[in-house]
């Protein structure tokens, strides 16, 4: 055993260090780390990120300082075997109460930005930066996707929330199941949705982005898959996506009646079948004869029965996502995946391959059929 | 070897007392409850009112009471070794901590202490 | 006294004798036995709970991998979390109340020997029963700390959380009854002169946790009471469409869990207390503060509870005085830090492999430590909560805290417990690759963490940048688990020799180095008598020697031992029946099946057996 | 179980005898203290639940419509009257007056019983009056609470019934009233909780 122990002795606390060091500087370069806590893009995120900076200082400060006189009393005082026994002391009050102090001493310094912050971030701010009446959203969750709903404008979207920059968000939550936790790092911290009472978040974002945020609660099978995304629009931008969730909505489909009635399940009819039933603009002009083929599988294919394409006035519970504006999202199985073609024909055909446990079963869909979904839900923009 | 000891200084006359104050305590706590709420609201309504608003800390303190003379006397910690007492007192601080704590708790997240306690 | 019997030594060595091994150390009352035993069979779960750990970094090497199913991922984890801190680090820990508390305060045995016997033989049952559940393939997916509603019945429909509700029950009896045990032991049976204020440190910590554990296991005991009558009898303590709240469940689970933590991690700040001294060949600084400041860390541990919950959204009054109480635990827990760094201050540092892994301790848990002061930060808990960061706190404490403290415990004792010494040079690399493989698995967790990597997820996608401190945690863990490997070969090795250990290797100052390396069945010839703190430096000094001379065994006469009893083995296998028979999802078992009827009887009829057992009814029979 | 197992133990505990104990007190009395000490916190958290969901149920019945002040009362009182009883029995037993003891140990077992019974029949009455175990919060919260302190006393009676067992055959003897006591000391505690539960459980839930 010489060897090595003379060879970890000389090499290891220098080992050591450089890895500290290349990690801490791997951790501090920003732009790679989209759901970093770090890198704070909104109102609330910054004021949790100037505390919890603070708190890192003075524990760096305490670290350095403790493992120091550490490593000095090691060295330091190293005995031989036979050494005279060394002076032995008891201990020494005057000591212990300075070491009681100090420490006390660096928590006041703590605790203060601590309270401050936590009365500061309980507030809703009465409005926004921007002078605007903050825009509520309903956050709901479900075993493993999430709600998102705008009372004020109507409109209901899963999975990818969408928010003016420079507009406070007041965030409302409750869960339709097992406990679940919104968390949008760069934006705001996290809050936990219970199934009997509402809780609250809020945050402005500073920055137009795209701003991945995780579930943070353990609930379930696919906890780890059931992620979302925020997109600070600017506010220009957000009013065209409203624009287009209206639009999801305005024209009731005339060729609904095209569809022969044997092929309208029970299902499709007790969830408002006929109410879900939009076409955009975009469905209407595309030539792809795909898109038709894709609506009358919508329909007949059960998919309406959890689904609703109508993002405003839709019916208000269903199992499934609403899927008004499907075809622009960026992701798609809450988060988990891009929203290409190919993954969402994937998606269709064998949900549970991607995400063992959805409540989505499988469809048993030809590609042809899933290729013409595709082609239909694309439309939805 | 302590159990000898503590018989020399209670006996049974203690003992009764002890039994007598103890109901008188019970008839008391429902005494309160009659008075108040049950079937002699009606003979004495004045003091029943008054009674009222004080009606949960009164039967706290006569069950107080009442729990103080059984560990005391009958529970012989008055007469025991110190150490049980604190044995006791200590448990029992760190139960009426966790009681409190979650009935204010609880409270609040009624919205029952304060006005945003909503969340 | 009068009533000390003379028993005829050689009837009873001779019946001894002619009991089978196995019988012997199933009906053995002897609490060093018994430590033994705690200590094996502790190891064992560790191993299976690290070997899931192994599973768990298997998976997470990488980004969007497929190598387990998410089902068996989140019953790695629960299973994970659940074994590592009730069937590895409560019972190592139990290992040294065990072998050690009789020995350090200078008694012969724990006050109830019996009931001693039945607590390892509780959590024996109880830790196999909860591990059976991998043979079903349906063990606990809820995570170690169950959050309801996703532990009841309507989201957990199977036998999963059932096992691990039953499971912890069973645990919970066994802590218990260990801890009216070592409490009473501890007040009741030291040396005499062993006044409080001279009692080893250990002792103080196993006073402390025993505190802990008799006033935070009961609610556990009730949580679980209401889960399992959620599951089982249809009520709706967590079932909000009867106007349950899993707040409740919160609030009960931390008012246990957190003073939990500090029954994981006092017993560890006591190993170091004890060794730190003897290896800087220097008394503990400050002794009283020490004392003082772990029952203030336990007094307080019970009023911090709610920091695990700032995410649920308590309200800024009730989020800020968990902020505080949590905060003002790190001053004394810094007060242990700066004594430890006294005691060694000025010492003449003696560089043994126990007193590598006890620096080792200091310098790791600081880090867990000042993590945990991160989290008291009510604000910024909202982004560290249920991420990577909270893993790499808890793993700091636990693994560098309590972990490292046990081994270096080990490596201290083990002469003691065995009498053979773990080689030095092993037991260094040991050190060093822990070292290693410990700061390479769960420091990058601290970054994985903040940069946004939520815990519990068995896979996370590409893109995040949480690739590489993923990779480097993972190698870390198998670097880890060799380390454990060394440690296991040198527990073998050391096996085989046939070297013995003297009876006071290391210089020690307290009462168990005075006696032989292992002790004999009665401990002590004579009962000892304690004149000052650090009894046994005394002795030496006042000897003039450094090491006292090898103690001559006595033959025992005259000393009268507790005899072997089956029923803690009995009343064990009917409180494990007892539970068990709630597993029966039949008509026929409802609401108390014949098994658990069956179990209650039996632990009825061997505790009426145990209590008219006559004394050493199987030594003399025989 | 614990309770029993730590406090039956007096073999060992005889064993100890020839050993000094470091506080002047037997080992088995302290941990049937420190078992008490754990108990309160068993019992904290029990109340906790009941409180926390008083009025939190939501459908009946309600405790304005089950609980009536009579029957409680009666066995709030059989429960006093049996710590008063056992004290008086301990007391006989620490004098060596055989016949004391065993008058007022068996009054303390009745009691036991009769207190048991009256819960036994309080629950029947409940459930009859449509309050199963898991008919609302209220229900169960409060069969949990009363069960688990009913289980607590038929333990307690049991315990008392085998020592009178013991002292009718003469086998407690003065020296040995210290089975006698911790048995007194565990079934006081179980009165002191009922001293609790009798007006938080009962009388204030009962407010209309
Ligand atoms: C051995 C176990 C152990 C120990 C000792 C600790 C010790 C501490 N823990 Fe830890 N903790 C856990 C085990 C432990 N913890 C576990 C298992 C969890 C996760 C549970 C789960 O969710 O699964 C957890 C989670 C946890 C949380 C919740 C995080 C979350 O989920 O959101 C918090 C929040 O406050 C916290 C805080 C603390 C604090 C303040 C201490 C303090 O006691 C630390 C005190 C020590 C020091 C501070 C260092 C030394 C002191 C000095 C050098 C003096 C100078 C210092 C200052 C002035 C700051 N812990
Ligand atoms: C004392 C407690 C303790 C200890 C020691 C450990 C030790 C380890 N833990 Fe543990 N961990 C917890 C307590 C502990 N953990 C808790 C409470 C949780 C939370 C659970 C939850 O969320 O519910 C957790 C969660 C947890 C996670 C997060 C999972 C998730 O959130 O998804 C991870 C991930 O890396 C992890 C890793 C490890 C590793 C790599 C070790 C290593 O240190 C393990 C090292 C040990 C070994 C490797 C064993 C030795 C094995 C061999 C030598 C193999 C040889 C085999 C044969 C010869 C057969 N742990
Ligand atoms: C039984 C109910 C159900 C049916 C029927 C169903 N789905 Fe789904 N669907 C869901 C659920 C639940 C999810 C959310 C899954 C998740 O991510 O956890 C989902 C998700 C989706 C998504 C991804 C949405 C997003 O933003 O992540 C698409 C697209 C989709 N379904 C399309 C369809 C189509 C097309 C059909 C018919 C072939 C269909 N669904 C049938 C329940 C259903
Ligand atoms: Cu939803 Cu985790
Ligand atoms: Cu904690």
């Amino acid at each position: 055993m010489a060897l090595p122990r003379a060879l970890w002795r000389r090499h290891l606390p220098l080992g050591l260090l450089a890895l500290f060091a290349v990690v801490v500087l791997a951790g501090c370069a920003g732009e790679n780390y989209p759901q970093s806590t770090l890198h704070p893009k909104g109102d609330f995120a910054e004021l949790v990120d100037a505390v919890f900076m603070k708190t890192v200082w003075w524990a760096t400060a305490i670290f350095i300082l403790v493992e120091a006189a550490l490593l000095y009393a090691i060295f330091k005082f190293r005995g031989k075997p036979d050494d005279p026994e060394p002076k032995q002391v008891h201990g020494s009050t005057v000591v212990e109460i300075i070491w009681t102090v100090i420490p006390a001493a660096v928590l006041a310094f703590v605790a203060v930005p601590t309270v401050q912050t936590i009365f500061k971030t309980a507030e809703i701010p009465a409005s926004s930066p921007d002078g605007q009446k903050p825009l509520t959203v309903e956050v709901i969750g479900h075993q493993w996707w999430w709600e998102f709903r705008y009372p004020e404008l109507g409109i209901i979207t899963a999975n990818e929330m969408h928010v003016p920059v420079g507009r406070t968000v007041d965030i409302r939550m409750k869960t339709v199941d097992v406990l679940h936790s919104f968390w949008i790092p760069q934006l705001a911290g996290k809050r936990d949705l219970f199934p009997n009472r509402e809780t609250r978040l809020w945050f402005t974002a500073k920055e137009a982005g795209e701003y991945p945020g995780a579930c943070a609660e353990f609930c379930g099978l696919q906890h780890g898959k059931m992620l979302f995304y925020v997109m600070a629009d600017t506010p220009a931008d957000f009013d065209a996506w409203v624009a287009r969730r209206m639009q999801d909505s305005v024209t009731v489909v005339p060729m609904a009646a095209a569809i022969p009635s044997d092929t309208v399940g029970p299902a499709a009819d007790a969830t408002g079948l006929m109410d879900t039933l939009t076409v955009s603009p975009m469905a209407q002009a595309a030539m792809d004869p795909r898109v038709a083929e894709g609506e009358k599988l919508f329909l007949t294919k059960a998919c309406a029965g959890c689904h609703s394409l109508k993002a405003v006035g839709g019916p208000p519970v269903m199992v499934g996502p609403n899927l008004g504006g499907i075809g622009a999202r960026r992701m798609i199985a809450a988060g988990w995946m891009r929203n290409t073609d190919e993954n969402l024909k994937h998606w269709l055909q064998n949900p549970q391959e991607v995400k063992e446990g959805v409540l989505m079963a499988g469809y048993t869909l030809s590609d042809a059929e899933a290729e013409a979904l595709v082609a239909y839900l694309r439309t939805k923009q | 070897m302590a159990g000898h000891a503590d018989a020399a200084h209670s006996n049974a006359g203690k003992y009764i007392q002890i039994a007598v104050v103890l109901f008188a305590l019970t008839a008391l706590e429902v005494a309160l409850y009659e008075v108040c709420y049950g079937g002699l609201k009606t003979m004495a309504p004045g003091l029943g009112a008054s009674l009222e608003p004080w009606f949960v800390e009164v039967l706290l303190l006569l069950s107080a009471f009442k729990f103080w003379f059984v560990a005391m006397f009958y529970m012989h910690l008055k007469f025991d070794m110190k150490l049980l007492s604190w044995l006791f007192l200590f448990s029992l601080i760190i139960a009426v901590i966790v009681i409190g704590a979650l009935i204010i708790l609880f409270g609040y997240n009624r919205g029952l202490w304060w006005p945003g306690g909503k969340w | 006294m009068a009533t000390t019997v003379l028993e005829p030594t050689m009837t009873r060595t001779a019946a001894l004798a002619k009991r089978s091994v196995l019988v012997d150390w199933l009906t053995t009352v002897d609490h060093k036995k018994i430590g033994i035993m705690y200590g094996a069979w502790a190891f064992f779960f560790f191993v299976i709970g690290g070997v899931e750990a192994l599973i768990i970094r298997a998976q997470l090497a990488r980004p969007e991998a497929t190598l387990v199913s998410p089902e068996f991922y989140n019953q790695l984890f629960t299973m994970h979390g659940t074994t590592m801190i009730f069937l590895a680090v409560m019972p190592l820990s139990a290992m040294f109340f065990n072998f050690m508390i009789p020995l350090l305060i200078g008694a012969r045995d724990v006050a109830f020997p019996r009931l001693n016997a039945m607590s390892l033989w509780v959590f024996v049952l109880g830790g196999l029963f909860l591990n059976a559940s991998f043979l079903f393939g349906t063990a606990p997916n809820g995570g170690w700390f169950g959050y309801a509603p996703l532990s009841g019945r309507q989201y957990s429909p199977g036998p999963h959380m059932d096992f691990w509700v039953l499971g912890l029950q069973i645990l919970g009896i066994a802590s218990l009854a260990a801890g009216v045990n070592f409490f009473t032991t501890i007040l009741n049976m030291r040396a005499r002169g062993m006044t409080l204020m001279r009692m080893p440190m250990f002792v103080w910590a196993t006073l402390i946790t025993q505190v802990l554990v008799l006033l935070s296991f009961p609610v556990i005991t009730v949580a679980l009471i209401l889960l399992m009558a959620d599951r089982l009898f249809g009520s709706g303590f967590f079932v909000t469409a009867m106007g349950g709240d899993p707040m409740l469940w919160q609030h009960l689970f931390w008012v246990f869990g957190h003073p939990e933590v500090y029954i994981l991690i006092l017993p560890a700040f006591g190993i170091i207390s004890e060794i730190l001294p003897v290896f800087s060949r220097k008394p503990l600084f400050g002794y009283s503060a020490m004392v003082f400041s772990s029952a203030f860390i336990a007094f307080l541990g019970f009023g911090v509870w709610s920091h695990h919950m700032f995410s649920t959204g308590m309200g800024p009054l009730a989020d800020s005085f968990f902020s505080l109480a949590t905060m003002l635990i790190a001053i004394p827990t810094g007060v242990k830090i700066f004594n430890w760094i006294g005691t060694l201050w000025g010492g003449s540092l003696q560089f043994k492999t126990p007193m590598y892994f006890a620096l080792g301790f200091i310098a790791m848990f600081i880090m867990g430590g000042l993590s945990g002061v991160m989290h008291s930060v009510a604000p910024a808990d909202l982004q560290q909560t249920d991420t990577y960061f909270v893993v790499a706190h808890f793993h700091y404490v636990l693994f560098g805290g309590s972990i490292l403290a046990l081994t270096a415990g080990a490596y201290y004792w083990w002469p003691k417990m065995f009498g053979k010494m773990l080689d030095e040079g092993l037991g260094k690399f040991h050190f060093w690759t822990t070292m290693i493989g410990f700061n390479l698995t769960f420091f990058p967790m601290h970054f994985a963490g903040l940069l946004g990597m939520p815990r519990r997820v068995y896979t996370y996608p590409s893109g995040l940048g949480f690739d590489l401190y993923n990779l480097m945690a993972t190698v870390g863990a198998f670097f880890l688990a060799f380390s454990i490997l060394v440690f296991m070969w040198n527990v073998i090795k050391t096996w085989r020799s046939s070297e013995r250990a003297p009876a006071d290797p290391w210089g020690g100052a307290t009462l168990e180095w005075t006696i032989p390396s292992p002790p004999q069945e009665w401990n002590f010839d004579d009962e000892p008598v304690v004149t000052e703190r650090d009894a046994v430096w005394g002795m030496k000094r006042a000897a003039g020697v450094r090491m006292l001379p090898e103690p001559v065994a006595g033959d025992g006469k005259g000393i009268h031992m507790p005899g072997p009893s089956w029923w803690p083995l009995v009343v064990s296998l009917g409180i494990l029946s007892f539970f068990v028979g709630f597993m029966f999802d039949k008509p026929w078992a409802f609401p108390f099946g014949p098994v658990t009827v069956f179990g209650l009887l039996l632990t009825t009829f061997a505790i009426f057996k145990w209590a008219y057992e006559a004394p050493d009814a199987h030594a003399t029979n025989h | 179980m614990t309770t029993t197992t730590a406090a039956l133990d007096h073999h060992d505990h005889d064993d100890a005898h020839a050993h000094h104990t470091s506080l002047p007190i037997d080992n088995r009395k302290l941990a049937i203290w420190t078992f008490i000490g754990s108990e309160c916190l068993f019992f904290a958290t029990l109340i906790s639940t009941y409180l926390v969901y008083a009025g939190q149920s939501v459908k009946g019945p309600f405790p304005t419509d089950i609980f009536s002040v009579g029957l409680v009362t009666a066995g709030t009182a059989v429960l006093l009257f049996s710590s008063f009883f056992v004290v008086m029995a301990l007391d006989g037993a620490q004098k060596g007056d055989r016949k004391k003891m065993l008058t007022w140990l068996s009054l303390t077992v009745l009691c036991g019983v009769f207190f048991a019974g009256m819960q036994v029949y309080e629950f029947w009455h409940f459930y009859h009056l449509g309050l199963g175990y898991s008919t609302n919060l209220f229900s169960a919260s409060f069969y949990t609470l009363t069960g688990f302190h009913g289980a607590h006393v038929a333990l307690g009676t049991l315990w008392l019934a085998t020592i009178l067992k013991d002292a009718i055959k003469g086998r407690v003897p003065p020296k040995k009233a210290l089975n006698l006591e911790i048995a007194a000391l565990y079934w006081h505690f179980v009165d002191v909780v009922w001293i609790i539960i009798f007006p938080v459980v009962y009388l204030m839930q009962m407010r209309s």
